[in-house]
Parts: C-alpha cells; structure tokens; sequence
C-alpha cells in the first residue's frame, strides 16, 4: 500500500474528490495547510503596518490505496488537479507498511 | 420657512385629479401664515426622532453590513462591510452638498420630478427652521429632518449591494451609487414625499373657497396650482408610509438589474458558497429588525399615538413573517432554518414599512405572514427556476415584499379592516379628517406607484450599470474572485485566527 | 378605557387585607370619571416608552441569543439562536391573539389568577385608547402599553433554554413554549401586574368614603371590591417594579426543572465542553446590560424622575455586581475572567430588577454585591455539588439572583435606608403618599411572592415538560447530539471559514 | 441644590478675565432664587438624557471593546474585552463613592481644580434635585446628570488601554486606572465643566449691577467671585462641547505615556500582528458612531434644536472623516481599506467632540476631512518614524483629531462661518446672546487648553504608570505575552471552534 | 522508529490519548480533517441553495514511536477508537527513518 | 527524495521559513496543529467548569527534499528552531518514492 500526499489548490477539491472517486478511491483525508513555494503570497496593511504573507492557501490530499491503484490515481491528480497555472501543487508517494479498519480490524488492503 | 413632508398622500385623491399638472413656481415662496406665528418645538418630538434617526443608522451599520456580510464567504466578508460603510459616508456627504436640495426643495419646473438647488450645503436653514410634519401645527427642526432623511439616503444604495455581492469591482460600485442616489434615488424621494404640509394645504384650501366664492379665478387658480405642487406619485394619490417604493422597491429592482449586468459568481451552481457566519447574519437581522423601529415609527415625524401603531405594525408583521416562513421552510424542506427565520422577519420588515402608519396590528400580522410565504417561495423555486445569481436575495426579499407591502397598503388602510383611513387635509382646512375609502381608486394608486418605480428605476438603473460598466469596468478577473476580493482590493483579511 | 398597571402593589397591604378575595365583576366596567375627561399622552412619555420597548427586543435580540450563544459548543450554535428567535417571534403573535388578553384584561370569577379573552387581537383598542401608569392622571396609549408588555412576554420563555442547550429538540421547545407562556406566563403577569390604577384607585377610595359616611353599605362593599379587583400577588402587597417574579424567577425555575427533565448532556463531566466564543457572550452580556435599562427604567411606563432612578439603580446594581463576581473568583479561583464579569453583570441586573424603581442607588449598588458574590458561589461550588447539568445556568443566576433582588426589594424600599417607601393611593385619593415602612409585612409579602412562584412556576413547568415529552420527546438522538443540533436540526452550520 | 453644567465657558471670557482666581467657597451656598421657585422637569428632556446615557454605555460596551478587540491577535482578545468591561464597572463604582464628588461639587479653596467630598455616595440628592442645563429655567434630576456624566467617567480610561494592548498585567492596569482617574480624569472634569449655571449666573450678574449701582463693593466683590467659582479652564474660556479635552486629549497623551513607559510588544516589527477580526473592529466601529450621538448631542443636557445641531455635526463630520481617509489611503497606499475607513470615521467623531454644539454642519464636515487625513498620516507615517508601539493608535487617532477637533472649535464657533457663536450668559442675565467673535481669543483659549491637557494628564499620567510600574511591575513575563493574556492571565480562550 | 496515522471521531480523542499514555507513548500530534469515505455526509440548505457535504470531520493522530511499541499502540486504538459503528477510522504504519528532539539534539528512538 | 515532517513552536514559524529558503528549500506545506508531549499544558475554568488542556499549540511543517539536502535542511531545523526550552519540537525523515509537479508533470527531484 501507499500514502499519496498532494496539494491542490482549493477551488479544485470537488473536482479532484469526484475524480477519486470515479476510479475507485473510497476514502481520503483533507486539511487546509499554509504553502510555501515558487507562487508569490500577498501583502497585508493595516494603518502603519504593511505585512508579506508568503503562504498561499492550498489543501492537502492524503489517501492510502492499493500499489495497483497507485499510477491512476497520481494521473487522476495529475489531470484534474492541473490549472497551468504556477501553484497548481505536487503529489508525493510513500510506502506504507500498514493498514488497519477500526470497526472491523480489517487489515492490509481490506482496510483501505 | 420650508413644508415638506414624508410618506404618500394625505389628501383625497379625488381632489388632486382636478390639479393635476398644474405648475406653482411660486405656490411655495409666500406662506405668510406661518411667516407670523412663532414655531415651537416640542421635546418630546425631538427626542423621538432624534431616537428614530440614530436607529436607521444602527440598522444599517453595523446592522445591514452584518446581515449582508455573514451571507458571503469569509474572503469576502470585508469587502461586503467596505461596501456598505463607505456607501453610507460618501452618501452622507453628498446628501449635505446636493442630496437633500434635490429632494426635499421646490424644483421649479420640473417640480413634479425632481428638486432644485437652492438647499445645496443646507443654505438658509438654521437652529429655528421648521420643517411641517403630518399634523396641523405641529413641526420639528428642518436640521433634524434633514438628518432623519439623510439615512434613507444612507441604506438605500447599500440595499443594493446584496444583489451581486463577491464579484463586483470596488472603485466601479462607487461610482455606480453616486450616479445612482443623484440620478434615481433623490427624484424618487421627491417625487414620493414632497408635499406642502398640513397647515400649508389648509390655508391653500382656505385661499380656494374664499377666491371661489369671491369669483376671483384667478387667486383659486393660484390656491389649486398651489395645492398640486407636489412630488408626482404624491399627487397620484400614492400611499407609502416609510419607504416601500422609494427604498425597497426602488432598491430591490436596481439589485435585480446590476446582477443580470453583472453576471454570475464565477463556479455559481457548481462550487458550493455557503453563508461563512449565520451568526453575523443573525445579528444583523436583530439589528435590522431594531432599527427598523426608527424607519417606520419615525416616518411619522412626531411622538403621538400614529407612531405607536407604526411600531406596533412593524413588530407584529415581522413576528407574523418569521413564523410563516419558519413553518413553511419546515414544512417544504423539512427543516426549520435560522436563516429562514431572519430572512422572514426581514421580508416582514420590509412589507409592512408602506403600511405601517397605516393598518392595524392584526392586519399588519397578516400582511407580515404573506410576506413571509411569498418571498421564500421568491427566494428558491422561483429564483432557482429563472436561475439568475441575485446573492443574497435583493430583489428576493426587498423588491418582492416591498411590492406585496405597497399593494396591501392600499387594502389595510381601509377603516372597515382596523385601518387608518385616507387622510384629508382639504375638506375641513386645518384639521385631518379621514375620507371615504373606495377599494379600486385606493389599490389602483398602489399599483401605479409600483409599476412607475420598478420602470423608472429598473430602466434607469440599467443605464448606469452599463455606462459604468463600459467605462470602467463592474467586474474584477476571475483570478481576484477566486482570491477574494477582501486581499485583492481591500489588503485585508477579515479574520486572522 | 382600560386601566392597568405594572410592577407590585402600590397601596398599603393594612388596607388591601380587609377585602381580600371579595370578587369584583362590575369594578372595573364603569369607569365614568375617566370615560368624561379626554385623555391626552405627554410626547416625552411616549418617547421614552417607545424607546424601552426597542431596548427590550434589543436585550432579546441580539442579546440574550449571543449571550447564550456564545457559552455553547459551536455545533450548537445556531440551535439556540433560532430557539430564541423563534421564540420571540411565535410568542409575539401569541399576544396579539390572546396573551395580551388572558394578561391584561379583567378576568371575571377568575380575575385574582388570569385575564379573560375580551381583548384578544386587540379587540376595542384604538389610537386613543388610554393605559394608565402609576402617576394620577397620566396615561399612555393602550397599544404602546401592549408592545412594551409583549417583549417581556418574549424575552422570558427565551430565558428558560439556556437551562437545557445542546440536548432539546427544536419541535418539542416550540410546543413546550406555546403552553408554558398561556399556562404560567400569562396568568403569572396577571397576578402580579393587573391592578385598577392611580385614578380608579382614588375614584373607589372616595366612593368608599362617601358611602362609609353615608352608611350606604351596598355602596362601600361594591367600592371595596373594586379596590381588591387585582391580581392575587399585587393584593398580597408584593413589590415587583419590573419582574423579579414574573420574568427571572418563573423562568430560572422552569430552567432548573427543565434540565432536571431532559437530564444531562451527552458526555457531560468527561469530554470537555468549553463556550465556543466568550466574544459573542461578551457582546449579548453588553447588550443586555444596555437593553435592561428599557426594561427596569421602562417599568415606570412614563418619563419622569422614577424612572431615571431606575436607570441609576440598574446601573449602580450592575457595576456592583461585576466587581464583586470579578474580585470573588479572582480570590476564589486566582483568575478574573472575563465570563465571570459579564456573568456577575447579569446577575446583577436580575437582582436589581425588582428593586429599581423602589431602592436607592447606593443601596441597589449593595444588592448587586450580594448577588454577585452568592451567584457565584452558586454557579460553581453549589451547583458542582449537587452534579445537575443547567448548561447556561439559567437557575443559578436568572432564580437566585431573582430571589435575591425580590427579598431585598422589601428592605430596600425601606425610606430609612434611602428607598421609595411603600406607596399609598388610597388615604389621600387623587396624591400618591407613602405609607409607613414594617420590615415584617414589607419582607414577608416578598417571601410569599417568590414562594408562590416557585411553587406554581416549578410544579406547572414541571408537568407541562412531562406532557410534551410523553407526546413528542424532548430530547434528540445521542447521534444526533453528537453531530450537533445545527446540521441535524436545522440543516445549517454557524460557520464556515 | 446643585448647579453645574458641561462643556466649556458660555460667557465671554473677556468678563472672566477679571474674576480670575477669586476663591468663592459661599457663592454656591446660598442660591435663594432657585429655592423658592418649585422646578419641574421637562419629559421629552428626560427621555433624550436617559437615551444619550444609554448610548454613551453602548458606545463603550460592547462598541469600544469590540473595536479595540478586533485589532488585536486572537490570543489577546479577552484581555482587551476583560479590561475595558471591567474598567466601566469598577469607575461607575468609584464615581457613586467618590468620583461624581470630586468632579461635580464646590471645591472650597481648592475649587479652580477639583471639587469636595460633600457628594460622596451622591450625598443630599433624591428624585428631586435639579441640576442646571444651559438654558435659562431649564433643569434636569441631578441622578440623570450623575449617570450621564457617568459613562463619559467610564469610557475615558478605557480608551487609553489600546495604546498598550496585548502586552500589560491586568492587575496593575485596574490599579493604575483606580489612580488615574482619581488624580487626573475628576479634576480634570472639574477644571473643563464645573460651573455655576445660566440662572445662577444671571442671579450673580444681576446682584453685580445692583451692587455696584448702590456703590456696595463688599456685594459687587461677592458676586465678581461667585461669577468665577468654576474650573480653571472654564474661566479660561475654553470650549468643549461635549469633552475634546476631558476626554480624548486626555486619554490620548495618557496612552502614548503608557505605551513608552512599558515598551514594545515582543516581536514588535519582526512578527506580524495582524488585527484577528476586522469584523468585530467594524461592529465596534459603528457601535462607536451609534452612541457617540448620545455623547456629543447628549452633551447639550436637554432636547432642543441644539442638540439636533450637534447631532448633525457629529454624523457629518464621520462621514467627512471616513471618506477622507478612505480617499487618502487608496491614494497613498493604493487601496481603500475597511480598517482605514472605519478609523477615519472615528477620528472624526473624536474631532468633532468638542465642536459639536458650536459649529455647523458645513463646518464640521470640513473639520471632519482634515482630521480624517492628518490623523491616517500621523498613524503611518509618523508613528512608523518615531517607532513607538502604540498598538491601536489611542494616541495616532484620540489625540490627535481631539486637538485637531480643540483648536477647530475656536475658528468653527465663528458665526461668520456658520457657527454658533460664544455665548454671553451675563450681559442680559436670564437671556442668552451671543458675544462678539474674536479670532485671535477664541483660538488662543483653546491652545492654552490643549497645552494645558497635554501637560497635566501626560506628567500625572508618567508619574503614575511609574508608581504602578515599580510597585506591582505593569508588564507580563515573555512567555506569558507569547502564550496569550486570555489564557494566562484569565484562564480563557476567546473562541474554541 | 515507526510513522503510526490514525484517523478516529473527534470526540474519541481524549479517550484515544489516555490509552496511548498509559502504554507509555510520550507525544504525538493531533490535527482536524475531513474526511471522506464510507461513512455518508450530510445536506446544508440556505434559501434556495443546496448543498452536500460529503466531508466528515475527523481528527488525524500522528506519532513516531519505537519499532517495538508499534503493536502495542494500534492495538490501544484499534480497541479505544472503536465504536463498532461506521467511520471509526483507520490506522495506517510508516517507516520512519531519523528522528531528532530539536532541545536536546538526541536522535532515534531517544527522540521520542 | 525524502519528506521531513517537523514541529516547531508557532512563532518560531518565520524565522525556520527564511532559514530554509536560505539554504535553498522551494516549497513545503504548514499545518497548525495540536502537540502532546513533555510540555505541559493549562487549565481553563468557565464558571463552574474547570478543563486541563493537554495539547499545545504548534506548526508542523511538511517538505520534500532531494536526498543530498535532507542533513542540510535538518541541521538548519535544529538550529532556527531551537530555544533550549521544553516544547521545541522534533524533526522525522521519512522516505518518499515519486514526486510529481502538477503543472508540469515532472517527476522526481525536478518536482520539488
Ligand atoms: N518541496 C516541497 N515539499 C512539500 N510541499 C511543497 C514543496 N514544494 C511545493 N510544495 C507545495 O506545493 C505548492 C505549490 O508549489 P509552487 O512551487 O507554489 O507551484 P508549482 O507546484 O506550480 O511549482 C506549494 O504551495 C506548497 O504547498
Ligand atoms: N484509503 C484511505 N486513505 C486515507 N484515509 C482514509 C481512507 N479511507 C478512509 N479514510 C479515513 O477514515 C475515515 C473513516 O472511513 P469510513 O470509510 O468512513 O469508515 P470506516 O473506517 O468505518 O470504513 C474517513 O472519514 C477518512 O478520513
Ligand atoms: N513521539 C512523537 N511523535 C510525534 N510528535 C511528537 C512526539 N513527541 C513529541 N511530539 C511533538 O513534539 C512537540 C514537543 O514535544 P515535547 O515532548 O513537548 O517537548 P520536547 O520536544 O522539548 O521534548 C509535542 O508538542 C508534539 O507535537
């Protein structure tokens, strides 16, 4: 099994969720997260101060499938996800050792 | 001295129709009546509407700006809140260099329409100018009507706003409310509102009898042309107590307009925008309902009984509409909703503010309660079938109730429903007697008052849009959409937990 | 015409004894004195009413919602705003129907506990209808005496669900509020509110007289039967200027047995359930402040010194009680926290709320020490020691401090201690005189007040809680509880940022 | 009885100058005049000061909590609320016991600067007492004036924290404030406000001219010192409407003292400190504007066309203000922001404080524009130069639009521009009238009254931040202003979502 | 040293976190997110508009901890998160290859 | 390609940014979240009810590096980050398998 983390930008989680979900994905983890990268933040003033906020807003994806499932699944995120536009986001792929379905105790695959 | 007055007429009708189109440039130079007799005001008035324009200004900040604001999404929250403050500063400026000579000031020639210039920066007026109320011989500082109008001025415009908030460029909005107060808004007041005043129709009635019966044509010429130098839609016989047709309606159709103009949020009906913080919105929506007090009660620009029942009304038709829509929300969704409950009582604020001098408690209850089922009927079938992006429901709530308040107007006042009457100044010169009511001439005065607002300002409006549009531009990129436009064209963030 | 009045007798307890329980049908029809003279309304009273009724709603709304608001889970957040909007709205529309009525008007055989239904939606009231106050011969327009009545009736039922937030069901509130305001609420006020006024006081005390001396005894018992035709705890001499009883006992006690009922929320004592937002809390607790002085002030139903008194005992009161919560818990706990001032300020203002018109101000400042001090004690060893879970604690703060102010009120009205002294309309018909201060009678017609309430407030709630939820359920699912009220009840979410 | 007034001298100070410095300890004593007459209140007044007092209470809480709570990062937020809500219950406290005494009663000797002790616990008054507006014959209750002037003793400290948030112990900030206003904010009231009244002055003229008719200079030498028993800066002829100096001069020099003496924030400049939530700085904001016309309109002690005058300049000048500096800022700093906006308004509310009564509407609205623009200079280019760390800009903002506001009096009283003119209680005693306008004397009054502030409340304000400083340590550990003061010093979080 | 990720329902977390003490784990890191899988969403309406929200919230635990506790902690969440009811949650095991206590400078399972 | 989780202490935020932008990091993802650990906690009381927290609030950052850069990026974490007191945090290395830049499509190092 494998994690795949990626980072999207936020406006494209619907899209990128119903892609998912289409080639079989059946669960993932979302968190909104501060990035940092080539595209440029924003500055902030209020009366004297002027604040550069470097972050961009972005969401995390992160989801455990099947070594089978993974190319598709980067595809998925590699098309839907993509704008063109700079911050459009990465996806990252680490081994997982082992999975575990609370409810059931299901392990391995079966818990995914 | 200067007699104006707020609210529809309060003559017969019949009488006017004798008048109509009758020019009187000079019809309010000379009144030598009030010339003599020194004018005192009383306390009690003035402590009343000084109350009653401070909560116009409460509900509309931070009260609108909340109510509005709480509907959008954070991002763009600020902009919202820019919007409508900024909305109610610049008008207030304005108000005091032209707005209120254009409304509230003989407009020569083109009197029935508009004002003319001679009140710019308030010229003339000071501590003891009095400005005539609804009753003989009762008047209150011209400094503090001026006020009070001056926050009709105010939250009109930012009625607007609602209509296509999250997607409109800030330096284009700007521009848009002040051609839009000059060009629609401060006729309309005028055509609305501007009257001689009790006791300025009693000595012209006097003057009327007295030439006719001296056989001097000429001198009742002058009284009749005097007694029809009134804003157009007064002269029709037009009844709106505190604003349904000036702001509401006025408002709502302009918001209808600028979100067909405009277009569409971008991601509208496939990204999901819902209200950041109905708590905000529920604030506002209190706040409204509050200082709504001060709209309605204070149209009557005096502490008597009549401005008691104004807030009566405006308390027991907003009850009546924030149950109705609860229950027919519950009923129809299956769900009970906060939002539903405020956007009810909102709908029933607005409904009763033509007819809150002017029906009963229990029939207000009623009106409110229509109100409230039509709009939110309005606001999701019928919106979601015409599927036009009207954000936060302007048009929705504010043109809608407003219309189903102008047209009850006509059916509450009726005496025989606990009404108040049609009021004649005329018949008995220095008193107030209520005429005869007739259902068709009564309702069919609502109806054309309505149709006239919606046509003035629906066409009108459309212009501006598209001259501004054109000229600079109502629509930021995509790109600063989807930012927001709090960061893009404000700097700010509204929240930084 | 109608007379009736607010706030705990007004006369002697000596003299009102003799009569006690002598039914009075016909007292209150003929009223000749009053139907000869016209009456007319002073514009400051009406001002000044008009004013408090707005500050009222403004405590309601957004107040006490915020302040409720904010002391809940987020997830439950709107649940209690549209509990408390809904409810001041659906109990609005009750009062037109029939409240007012089984409130205010006279009730026949059944006088001493409720009103009849001669006056329901408002039936025979118009413009000119006059509501006595407390002074001879000044009056205020029926209709505004209605609305100012009505947001008491609205804001106390909303009092009541802080007691059981985060774990009712929205349907069976709703139910359980229509039955509570028409079986406890109404017939409460009626007891404690419904007298003849000043003037028909003085007209049957110089009825008695002259019959006496006539020895015309049909005469006199008809006169003493119309004196004793008020309510039953106004004849037992209590004094309550602004609802002690009536508004925070009555609702702090059907709280208390309302979360008795209901029983505890899910994970209460192991998960941990901290206020959502202090800042919303601060807001409402603010705004109940500034609302309360509508209110207390209000109570006095005119403008005049007494009410100014009023407005200064609600302020000392508060100010006192926040200070001293602050210092206790800082003492007690080693940290001032910012609920405990805004907390203690209410509890303040609860406790003042029978006293204001009645105590001095230094000596109100006191009572808001005390009740200060013994809330907190209250909300936090007391009641952690009887382990029952008051979410908002409605009991600790809205009962005791209720208590607190009803009792204190007997000694501070106390003259000696720089009070009001017990008033007398009847000695000296048409001048309202003070009778002679007995500490005795004085407190112990307070301690039956607060008795009696407790007893019929506690033991009505009680069954009416049973009965609804035999019939609905009162409580939701624990999943349901779990997700929170707002999603699943209402389908709404208070943020989203 | 008492007499007493707001607000800065109403008689010529030509007049004054001779009287100077004669002490009068009997001449408020004996005022036989005023004895006999009986005196009644006016209702429509009553209903206004008690509005004006309740609005003064919102503006404070929650509008100046929430406008500085906004400002600062979330973790500080109750701290901002805990300290401005504290401060007014703790000052109303202290003002019963002894701060009404020592601002609003004869001094003795020492009357030029501060009053006595014989109003402690509001000693002598009851609902009868009057206290002396500034019409001739026009009173209010003493308890109106005590609570009017009540808030404006809470609010005037509370606004000196912002200069120091987020970073102060709240221990040592509730004594520093228990000293401040005992030693700076009573006298200072005292010098600005004590006077004797437009009756009693006229009494005193009146036995002036007798005396010195029958050549009795012992008489003629009573009344010159009667007629200059009052606060220095009264004599000096300074004018303050409604407190530019008493208030925001002084409040704003005491702030920027404060943030000197305890330094930066930690991270000041190297970390970002964005305001948490612009929102509630909004709501603040507007809360601001609503009650500020209770503090400004208020001021005028009674309902009359003056305090409609007032009213209208206070809502002109803060729409001058904001859009000035909404305008200014988009020009300099290429966007218009929310927080510039609703700052602009507020430095012209602080502004137009002292001239609210003198100038007129035009006026004011220009007043309102320059002080929009200096003070969005002097809170980013200035403060950014010096570099102190006045964290919410109490000093950028309060003091210096009050001075702006101070000096614009002396030139906007004028009535060539539209002003109300200096007015001259004596020369006609009884009749108020309007003295001749000196430029060169009415400006130079109002510097030595801005110098004069500036000094006394900015040496007294170091001397007692530095006692405080060494005796208990006015500044929090570093860890502590790292963590947060709401947790550490209050054991709570503002929002838990 | 191993990666252990938990997602569990929110209000198990003080649960969760006791268990994990008293079987001698010494910190770990607690974070709210979405989640998405079997577990059904809900419906918002506002006015007119409707919207599903497929997201539930959730919290993500995450600890390194060493190899041999590993059985041992998801054992502890297996058991303490279980409800038996859909959405309990999953467990999923990374390896983790260096571990630094930034106080101290300590290293590997030292770290911990 | 390895992916370096660490927790520092929020305010410390700013500082670590520059410092590993220094050293050439160009991108990395930050999330708020809530730390358990030595550092202890606090205790809020709202009337009556008296809560221990146990959490701290802290940043957890996430960035993917080429191998070659990992020593240097958790040398320069180690040092920014560190105040000596309790709290500071921990850095993980964990191995990652494929990057992938969504705009691009480049993979591996190229990615990050
Ligand atoms: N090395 C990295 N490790 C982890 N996250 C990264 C890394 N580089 C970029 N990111 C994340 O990807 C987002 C997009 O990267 P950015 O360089 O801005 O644009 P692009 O992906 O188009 O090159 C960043 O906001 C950040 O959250
Ligand atoms: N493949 C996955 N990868 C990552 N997280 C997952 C995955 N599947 C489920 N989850 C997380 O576990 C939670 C519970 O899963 P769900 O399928 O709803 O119930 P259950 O765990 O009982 O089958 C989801 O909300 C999601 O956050
Ligand atoms: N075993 C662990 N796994 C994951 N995160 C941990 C672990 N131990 C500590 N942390 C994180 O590191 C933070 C600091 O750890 P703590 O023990 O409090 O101080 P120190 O790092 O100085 O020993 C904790 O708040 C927690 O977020």
């Amino acid at each position: 099994m494998k994690l795949i983390i990626a980072v999207i930008k936020p406006f494209k989680l619907e899209e990128v969720r119903e892609a998912l979900t289409t080639i079989g994905v059946q669960g993932l983890m979302v968190s909104e997260v501060k990035g940092y990268g080539r595209q440029s933040g924003h500055t902030e003033i209020y009366r004297g101060a002027e604040y550069v906020v470097n972050f961009v807003p972005k969401i995390k994806l992160e989801l455990v499938v099947p070594d089978a499932m993974v190319d598709k699944v980067v595809e998925a995120l590699a098309s839907t996800a993509k704008t063109g536009k700079i911050g459009d986001g990465k996806v990252f792929v680490l081994n997982v050792e082992q999975a575990l379905r609370v409810r059931t105790g299901e392990t391995g695959d079966d818990a995914l | 001295m200067t007699d104006k007055g707020i609210s529809g007429v309060r003559m017969t009708m019949k009488r006017l129709t004798n008048f109509a189109g009758v020019a009187a440039m000079t019809a309010l130079a000379a009144t030598p009546a009030l010339a003599q007799e020194p004018i005192t005001f009383d306390k009690g008035d003035i402590a009343w509407m000084s109350v009653s324009t401070i909560l116009v200004l409460l509900m509309t900040l931070p009260g609108l700006a909340l109510f509005y604001g709480g509907l959008v999404r954070s991002k763009n929250m600020l902009s919202v809140l820019t919007q409508v403050f900024s909305i109610v500063a610049i008008v207030a400026v304005i108000w005091i260099v032209y707005g209120y000579s254009l409304a509230f000031s003989d407009g020569g020639a083109l009197n029935l329409y508009v004002g003319g210039l001679s009140k710019m920066f308030l010229a003339g007026m000071d501590l003891n100018t009095p400005a005539a109320t609804f009753s003989n011989g009762v008047y209150i500082p011209e400094y503090l009507f001026v006020m009070f109008q001056m926050t009709f001025a105010c939250i009109t415009p930012a009625l607007i706003v609602g209509a296509f908030a999250e997607r409109v460029k800030f330096s284009a909005l700007i521009v848009f409310v002040v051609l839009w107060v000059t060009l629609i808004y401060f006729p309309m007041a005028h055509m609305v509102w501007w009257w001689g005043g009790p006791d300025y129709f009693a000595a012209q009635a006097t003057a009327l009898a007295a030439a006719t019966a001296a056989g001097d044509t000429a001198a009742a010429e002058a009284a009749q042309a005097a007694l029809s130098a009134n804003g157009l839609l007064f002269n029709w016989g037009a009844l709106d107590f505190a604003g349904g047709t000036v702001v509401h309606i006025n408002a709502g159709i302009a918001g209808l307009v600028g979100c067909l103009v405009i277009g569409k949020r971008v991601g509208y009906g496939k990204e999901s925008m819902p209200p950041h913080s109905l708590v905000m919105t529920m604030i506002g929506g209190a706040l409204l309902w509050v200082g709504w007090f001060g709209f309605n009660a204070g149209s009557n620009l005096e502490a008597n009984a009549v401005s008691v029942l104004a807030m009566l009304n405006t308390f027991t038709a907003t009850a009546g509409a924030a149950v109705a829509w609860l229950l027919a929300e519950w009923a129809m969704k299956g769900k009970p909703s906060l939002l539903g409950l405020v956007t009810g009582a909102v709908a029933g604020l607005v409904a009763v503010t033509p007819a809150s001098g002017w029906g009963g408690p229990v029939g207000c209850m009623f009106l409110g309660i229509v109100a409230g089922v039509v709009c939110l009927i309005f606001c999701t079938t019928v919106k979601n079938a015409f599927g036009y992006d009207d954000s936060l429901d302007v048009f929705g709530v504010h043109c809608i109730a407003g219309i189903i308040g102008a047209i009850g107007t006509g059916i509450l006042v009726n005496p025989g429903l606990g009404g108040a009457g049609i009021p004649d100044y005329i018949s008995q010169p220095g008193s107030l007697i209520v005429a005869d009511y007739v259902f068709g001439t009564a309702v069919w005065a609502q109806v054309k008052a309505v149709i006239f607002t919606l046509l003035f300002s629906g066409i009108g409006s459309f212009i501006i849009f598209k001259i501004v549009d054109i000229v600079i531009g109502l629509r930021p990129s995509v790109d600063t959409e989807r930012e927001g436009l709090d960061l893009a064209e404000h700097g700010e963030r509204a929240y930084t937990v």
